[in-house]
């Protein structure tokens, strides 16, 4: 990661403080967690401000909010989301539940870790986290693109075979018509 | 020389324009929400943003060159539409002209839309032909009419007309019924809520956007910002004696924009429908009665 | 030089012989009225040149007019002679492997008689022997329509005999009329002498006239026995009937009219019924399941239009008016004789059953198919030229009723055009009716052979055939003939009588 | 004798049809022999153009007549779109009829209508015309069932229409006759204004409707989508194409050859509305009401086929707007048409071709497999919506600005209304045939062979090349309006001269060529992009296979189905129903006359001598 730091370009070093302005953020949401994105979006906490806003589909989206838990069958969704954003995509995992399982940690049916899965740029701790907090992320977020550390998704091209071996092991084999691998070469990743 | 000028930052300038504008409409959008909104030139970001992402998808040949198809047209439109200082083109093609290479940017659209072989994508192009309908008809009896009362069909000779005779000779003084249609046609043109049902969002995710992202999304921005342009002004210059100086033309061209963005932020959205009823039934009468009152 | 009496007395002498041969040798009666009709058509045929020039008068029993029984022969007879005689020689030949049974001497004697009447009736100069002309004309097409002897052509036969005998009835109650008024059965002389006669008797006489051979003519509504006799009568009968019988009567009709009755009103009634005719024809015929009673109608259409051009009482309109009864005697001989082999084959007269019959009898599906196109009016088949003459000639006489009465004459051609063409697309289609698919002809084989007619009825059909493609480039000379049939028919017109 | 080619190639369309009568089972020979004689038709049309002005006249008399056929620069127009477009269509129909069953008469028929167009373009007399104009119609009407079964029926209603129509042609030919004593166009030209006026009006009527048949004018338009659509489908290009073009043809000659503008102008009605005005309404609903029905349909071909119709519209807007731009805008987008359409229609065969349906609702996604099919259904629909930079625009730019300038803003507004219901459906069409899902079925096929491609490229470029440089067909444009004493057409080599309009085609597409390549700097200025699977989609987080159609493509217009269902009438479906049951209904009754009981018979020869004798002594 440092090794790419500081590879970076002085014309990588000005779009990046520029386009950490903007970030469009394709919430997740199965989980109880979605109740905080409405006052994280309107005027009380207005997350436009920062550039911020809501995207419908993954194409448009830089952000990959993940709000609560997942199952084995959700988390089937979350990974062909996540292959279908155009990269640099960002994933964030939202209350303890994509962190440890939360409540859900011993149920069958639910992954406990995000991190095996996806690469996760940021988590936001608690249950549930104030929209306080989910600010604070993005805020944290904004400073590490700008200072170009914020490179999580280039962990998903380079060890793809963990990722998907982990994915396997859940839910066996799926297919999203993208090949990852093949993405880093042609787009040199 | 200044026309070659002229022709090579004119583009820029008027991409300048079209994202203040832009902003300015997030802004204003924010502020009657009683939100702090974005800073005005977050159209920028979001574009330079797009424009930069890493991998980019496209369902084939023709989704790339549907792009090129939108914003070339785009920049078509823009040099025959005259600004003040600039006119170059006007004289090689009149504004039915205009109405006609307006339409290459959405066929470009509409076929890219339809090769990236999402339903969400052919569901929006589908309700924007709809509107397309809708809109174009009262809006080119607008014209029709500005023309027959006009005696051209040439922009700067509607312009000369109009100037010449101060604010009454404009042609929302003198035919105020053809101004409020076109207006009116204006804002379904301009996709404002509540004729937004081409995006929608929330129904069809956001409809013909639906697969384009990155450099595809960054141009149909681009694009965008300089459609808003181009739409005022063809307002402008037909119903608000066009501009004779950047000055006039600036205040004019933010103030019909915040007219327009203010019943944006009071609106829902129509079915499409009802949307294309409405532009029968208001515009267009409208237009039959300005037309009526220039024919007889 | 040829007598013009042979015309009459050969196919009339051939009768006898036929009925003596028949006694011995059936087998050779068909053939010995066909050489009888070939030899009258050659004579007629020589006569051709020195009618052109002047119209030959021949006096029989040795006394002149106006006592005497007298044959004239102008253009206009030695026309219809003709098309007569040329019709019925290839009807004749049709009519070798046609009519197979075992009265085919009757048949062949019977059908002599109706030339000889038809003949008869265009070349007499005397109204009684007209009036007998038609007797002979009209007693052998009873019988002929009764050939059959099913119930339907007794039924018609029963019927046209009735209707024909009032007709006969009439004629002679008018020629009675004439005769006592003015003491004389010469036409010529009648014509000379018809203004002596007080109006309420020329009225009466032409009265009765019109309607006695109306009924023959076919002219609505006293062709209420055409339908049933037409298309209950052998295939061969009926393309004779419709072929010339009908349009001999017509023509008739109006010599007279013009010779005696010219009167202006009469010729308005005249027209006006005939597109009424017309109408009423196309479209009854538009409804009809039966392909011989559709023709029937047809004919009753066509002869609607041959009555309304004649009527018009102009040069070119009734010109025309004879390229129409060439064209009809051609298009609807073929279209008879043609049915007539497909009813044969199929065992059926619904149109319905013959779905797809061109494909397996593609000759008679041809020649039908241009039968129907000639009598439509399509272009370059003769019958497009008669019926734009037709038009063109109503239209320059330059009245209002008349350019009005072609209008309607033009709707029913819309009307034709229209079930004609279902036929032939039934004709045309791809999957065939059961009735097709089961056909079978005398050289036996499977579905899909050819069921076609025997060759002898098809040389003369496609005779037919070939007039209406190739008539167009005889058309000059057709024309200088019918002319002279005009100039002969108005030299007979001394004045319209307002 | 400079009219030779005249001559000859009306020699060579009845030689074609003579030859394929010869080789009527040999399929292969038949097509040599065909392509060989339309090419040397086309290169003898060439030749024609010196030799404009010519008379030729034939040595067959019919009615004292002698047939004559003159070469005037509206007829050149005429038969060079003919031949050009006939060659192509055999060229076409090489490769995708070959081998195909009930083929035998193909060729036959195509020869005899090209005959019969031939002719009429070329006569110089009505008698010709009308004669050759009947040919023309019953060839239309066989090449019509050439597939057989389910194109009988709409075929026989043409024969209905058409022989109508030719009857009101045939009696509006006779009075001129009876009024002017001559067929010859010169003659009758002169002594048009001479006749009553009444009955001018009662000609022009009757001529104005039978040729509104024939280039399928609403309301009298009901023949022509199915006959067209039951067909063939390079038969429907080459019938759509040119053959209903043949009426408007006729519109031109009567009005323009024989009334003249300022007689037509006479009949006035009520203040500003002469006769001209009320043809121009109905062009005006012919543009509209067709082409919304066209938004409608589920088969491709039916969809081109109605906006055969409504393109039909514009010509006659255009012809009738009485405005020097106007007419040549009318005149100008019968060529334009003809190109397009051919086109559209062209690469609907090649998909038709490879997939054996048109049905809109079963395709999908075809740009993959059959690149050229789409490229040339793009130019064409480009044109045929009336977009810049394509031929369509330039002529329909003409027939707005004509009909502004004479101050007509509904008919204008109708046009525009005509081209935004014209992108719509051409949008359906391109969408449900070549973008959208591609389907399993249709995965392995394959473009089609270059002798079908061959017409598709040439059209394509004679689209584009004709939009961006008109000026060679508007030359030959203002030639015929100055044939016909109309003020020529103020036209440059890429537009209008700038005294009478503003239009420089060379300019816009030069400007439209840079800003796309700007917007392809714009484009190149992101990263990479690579091509995706069709699967590789949105879909809501849902997984898509093969298995799953999602195509959006069945009522694709479902807002206007709601708005215009409640207006779909069928108003002219239900005529046509009613006037046929009323033929029905008269010939049954009629029939009812023959009740086949002697009593009644006897009594109508009664009640015939009563009426006949009453009849005469009260006449006399």
């Amino acid at each position: 990661m440092s090794e790419k730091l500081t590879q970076r370009k002085a014309w990588d070093i000005v779009l990046d403080k520029l386009t950490k302005r903007s970030l469009w953020m394709l919430h997740y949401c199965t989980g109880c967690g979605a109740i905080e994105l409405p006052p994280t979006m309107t005027s009380r906490y207005d997350m436009e401000r920062f550039g911020i806003s809501a995207m419908v589909t993954p194409r448009q989206a830089d952000i990959l909010l993940i709000t609560g838990y997942l199952s084995v069958k959700t988390l089937q969704r979350v990974i062909l989301t996540y292959e279908q954003m155009q990269a640099p995509k960002y994933v964030i995992g939202f209350g303890s539940c994509t962190i440890n399982g939360g409540m859900y940690w011993n149920s069958y049916a639910t992954i406990k870790s995000l991190d095996q899965y996806l690469p996760v740029e940021l988590y936001i701790a608690g249950c549930m986290p104030r929209p306080e907090a989910i600010i604070s992320s993005f805020t944290e977020l904004i400073d590490r693109i700008g200072r170009g550390e914020a490179n999580s998704w280039q962990d998903y091209y380079d060890n793809y075979d963990f990722y998907k071996k982990n994915q396997e092991h859940v839910f066996g084999e799926i297919n999203t018509y993208v090949d990852i691998k093949d993405d880093k070469v042609k787009f040199g990743i | 020389m200044s026309t070659v000028l002229w022709i090579i930052f004119y583009p820029i300038i008027a991409f300048a324009i079209g994202v203040i504008l832009l902003g300015y409409g997030r802004k204003f959008n924010a502020r009657v929400q009683r939100r702090y909104g974005p800073p005005i030139q977050q159209v920028f970001y979001d574009i330079l943003k797009l424009m930069s992402k890493r991998t980019n998808i496209s369902h084939g040949w023709m989704h790339d060159t549907a792009l090129v198809m939108l914003l070339g047209g785009t920049l078509l439109t823009l040099y025959f539409i005259p600004v003040p200082g600039f006119d170059f083109f006007s004289g090689y093609g009149d504004f039915l002209v205009v109405m006609y290479i307006l339409l290459i940017p959405s066929l470009g659209m509409a076929l890219g839309v339809g090769e990236t072989a999402n339903p969400n994508g052919s569901i929006g192009i589908s309700r924007a032909l709809q509107m397309l309908a809708g809109y174009d008809i009262p809006f080119a009896l607008t014209f029709i009419g500005m023309a027959i009362l006009a005696g051209t069909t040439n922009f700067s000779e509607i312009i000369a007309l109009q100037q010449a005779e101060g604010i009454f000779g404009w042609g929302l003084m003198t035919n105020p019924f053809l101004g409020v249609a076109a207006l009116i046609a204006l804002h379904g043109m301009m996709g404002e809520k509540p004729f937004e049902v081409m995006v929608a969002p929330h129904e069809i995710a956001t409809g013909p956007m639906t697969e384009m992202g990155g450099k595809y999304l960054g141009m149909m921005m681009i694009q965008h910002a300089l459609n808003v342009v181009i739409e005022l002004t063809i307002y402008i210059n037909l119903f608000l004696g066009g501009a004779a100086n950047w000055a006039s033309y600036l205040v004019k061209l933010f103030v019909l924009m915040t007219l327009i963005l203010s019943v944006n932020a009071l609106f829902g959205r129509f079915r499409v429908d009802d949307a294309v009823r409405f532009m029968w039934k208001v515009p267009l009468v409208l237009a039959v009665i300005g037309v009526l009152i220039i024919i007889l | 030089m040829v007598n013009p009496i042979m015309l009459i007395l050969i196919p009339l002498l051939t009768v006898f012989l036929i009925n003596l041969v028949n006694i011995k040798w059936p087998k050779f009666s068909a053939g010995l009225s066909f050489l009888a009709i070939a030899l009258t058509t050659g004579m007629a045929f020589t006569l051709l040149p020195e009618v052109m020039q002047a119209p030959i008068e021949v006096v029989i029993a040795g006394t002149k007019a106006p006592i005497g029984i007298n044959l004239l022969i102008g253009p206009l007879g030695l026309m219809l002679s003709l098309i007569i005689l040329v019709t019925s020689l290839l009807v004749s030949m049709y009519s070798f492997s046609y009519i197979s049974d075992e009265r085919k001497g009757m048949y062949s004697g019977l059908f002599l008689l109706l030339i000889v009447g038809s003949l008869g009736m265009v070349m007499t100069g005397d109204i009684f022997n007209l009036f007998v002309f038609f007797e002979i004309l009209c007693i052998s097409s009873y019988i002929l329509v009764a050939y059959q002897r099913n119930e339907h052509s007794l039924e018609a036969s029963i019927k046209y005999l009735l209707l024909g005998s009032i007709g006969s009835l009439f004629l002679l109650i008018s020629i009675a009329i004439l005769y006592r008024g003015l003491g004389t059965l010469n036409i010529a002389d009648i014509a000379a002498r018809v203004g002596e006669l007080p109006p309420s008797t020329r009225i009466a006489a032409a009265a009765f006239f019109t309607i006695g051979i109306g009924v023959e003519a076919a002219i609505f509504p006293l062709n209420s026995w055409l339908p049933d006799a037409h298309s209950s009568a052998p295939s061969s009968i009926s393309a004779m009937l419709s072929g010339f019988v009908i349009e001999v009567a017509l023509v008739v009709l109006i010599k007279i009219v013009f010779s005696l009755f010219a009167f202006a009103a009469l010729f308005w009634l005249l027209a006006v019924v005939g597109v009424v005719s017309l109408l009423i024809g196309e479209f009854a015929a538009y409804r009809q399941e039966n392909i011989k009673r559709m023709l029937a109608y047809s004919s009753i259409g066509q002869v609607g239009l041959i009555l309304f051009a004649l009527s018009l009482g102009t040069e070119a309109a009734t010109r025309a008016a004879f390229l129409q009864i060439i064209n009809h005697a051609a298009a609807k001989s073929a279209l008879f004789l043609v049915s007539g082999y497909m009813i044969i084959r199929t065992g059926s007269y619904q149109i319905a059953d013959y779905r797809g019959i061109a494909r397996r009898m593609p000759v008679s599906g041809f020649v039908f198919f241009l039968a129907v196109l000639s009598l439509v009016g399509v272009p370059p088949l003769f019958g497009f030229f008669s019926k734009f003459s037709i038009v063109m000639a109503a239209v320059s006489s330059g009245s209002t009723g008349a350019t009005v009465l072609t209008g309607l004459v033009l709707l029913g051609t819309v009307v034709e055009a229209a079930y004609f063409i279902r036929v032939l697309q039934h004709f045309y289609q791809r999957e065939p009716a059961k009735a097709v698919t089961a056909a079978r002809s005398e050289r036996g084989a499977g579905a899909e052979s050819s069921i076609e007619a025997p060759i002898a009825a098809m040389l003369p059909v496609l005779a037919f055939a070939l007039f209406l493609t190739g008539g167009v480039l005889l058309l000059g000379s057709i024309t200088g003939l019918a002319d002279a049939a005009v100039q002969d028919l108005f030299a007979r017109l001394v004045s319209v009588l307002a | 004798m400079l009219t030779e080619p005249v001559a000859l190639m009306l020699l060579l369309s009845v030689a074609g049809v003579v030859l394929n009568i010869i080789l009527y089972r040999l399929q292969s020979l038949q097509m040599i022999v065909s392509f060989l004689v339309f090419a040397a038709m086309l290169a003898l049309n060439l030749q024609l153009y010196g030799t404009i002005g010519e008379t030729l006249v034939l040595p067959v008399v019919v009615f004292g007549q002698a047939m004559s056929f003159a070469v005037s620069p509206l007829a050149f127009y005429f038969t060079l779109m003919i031949t050009s477009i006939t060659l192509l269509t055999v060229i076409f129909s090489l490769e995708s009829l070959r081998g195909k069953a009930c083929t035998q008469a193909y060729y036959l028929w195509l020869f005899l209508k090209t005959f019969g167009m031939l002719g009429v373009v070329f006569a110089a007399d009505l008698l010709t015309f009308f004669l050759l104009w009947e040919l023309m119609t019953w060839g239309t009407f066989f090449l019509m069932q050439q597939t057989g079964g389910e194109s009988f029926s709409p075929a026989k209603k043409y024969v209905v229409y058409a022989v109508s129509s030719s009857m009101l042609l045939f009696l509006g030919i006779a009075l001129i006759h009876a009024w002017t004593g001559s067929f010859s166009f010169r003659e009758v030209a002169a002594a048009f204004p001479h006749m009553p006026e009444g009955m001018m009006l009662l000609v022009v009527l009757l001529m104005t409707v039978g040729f509104a048949v024939e280039s399928a004018m609403f309301p009298l338009h009901a023949w022509l989508p199915e006959s067209y659509a039951s067909t063939f489908t390079s038969l429907t290009s080459y019938l759509s194409g040119i053959s209903t073009r043949m009426g408007i043809y006729g519109l031109i000659l009567l009005l323009f050859g024989f009334v003249g503008h300022e007689l037509a102008d006479r009949f006035q009605l009520i203040g500003v509305i002469n006769l001209r005005y009320i043809v121009s309404i109905f062009g005006a609903l012919t543009i509209i009401i067709p082409t919304f029905t066209a938004l409608f349909q589920h088969d491709a071909k039916r969809l081109v086929t109605w906006h055969g119709i409504g393109q039909g519209g514009y010509m006659i807007l255009g012809i009738f707007s009485a405005n020097a731009l106007g007419i040549a805008g009318g005149i100008f987008h019968i060529f334009n048409y003809m190109t397009y359409v051919t086109l559209i229609l062209f690469s609907i065969a090649a998909v038709e071709y490879r997939t054996g349906t048109s049905n809109l609702n079963k395709l999908g996604g075809l740009i993959k497999r059959q690149p050229v099919a789409f490229l040339g259904l793009l130019f064409g629909i480009i044109g045929l919506a009336g977009i810049p930079p394509m031929n369509g625009f330039v002529s329909k730019w003409f027939i707005y600005k004509a009909l502004i300038t004479e101050g007509y803003p509904f008919l204008a507004i109708s046009a525009i209304i005509g081209t935004l219901g014209t992108i719509l459906s051409v949008y359906k069409l391109i969408h449900n045939i070549f973008l959208g899902q591609l389907q399993p079925e249709y995965n392995e096929i394959k473009e089609v062979p270059f002798l079908m491609q061959l017409p598709i490229w040439v059209l394509m470029l004679a689209v584009f090349a004709t939009g961006v440089f008109p000026g060679p067909i508007l030359s030959l444009i203002a030639e015929i309006q100055s044939s016909f004493g109309l003020a020529p057409v103020p036209y440059t080599m890429t537009g209008v001269d700038p005294a009478a309009g503003t239009l420089d085609m060379l300019v816009i597409t030069t400007v439209f060529i840079g800003g796309l390549l700007l917007a392809w700097i714009v484009f190149l200025l992101g990263h990479k992009r690579r091509h995706v699977s069709q699967y590789q989609n949105y879909a809501a987080g849902h997984f898509l296979d093969e298995s799953i159609p999602y195509n959006f493509n069945y009522n694709f217009y479902t807002g206007f189905e709601h708005i215009f269902n409640p207006m779909k009438k069928k108003v002219i479906a239900r005529t046509e129903v009613a006037v046929s049951s009323l033929v029905e209904a008269a010939g049954d009754y009629l029939r009812r006359i023959y009740t086949g009981n002697l009593a009644t018979y006897a009594m109508y020869i009664m009640a015939a001598l009563v009426v006949t004798s009453l009849f005469l002594k009260e006449l006399i």
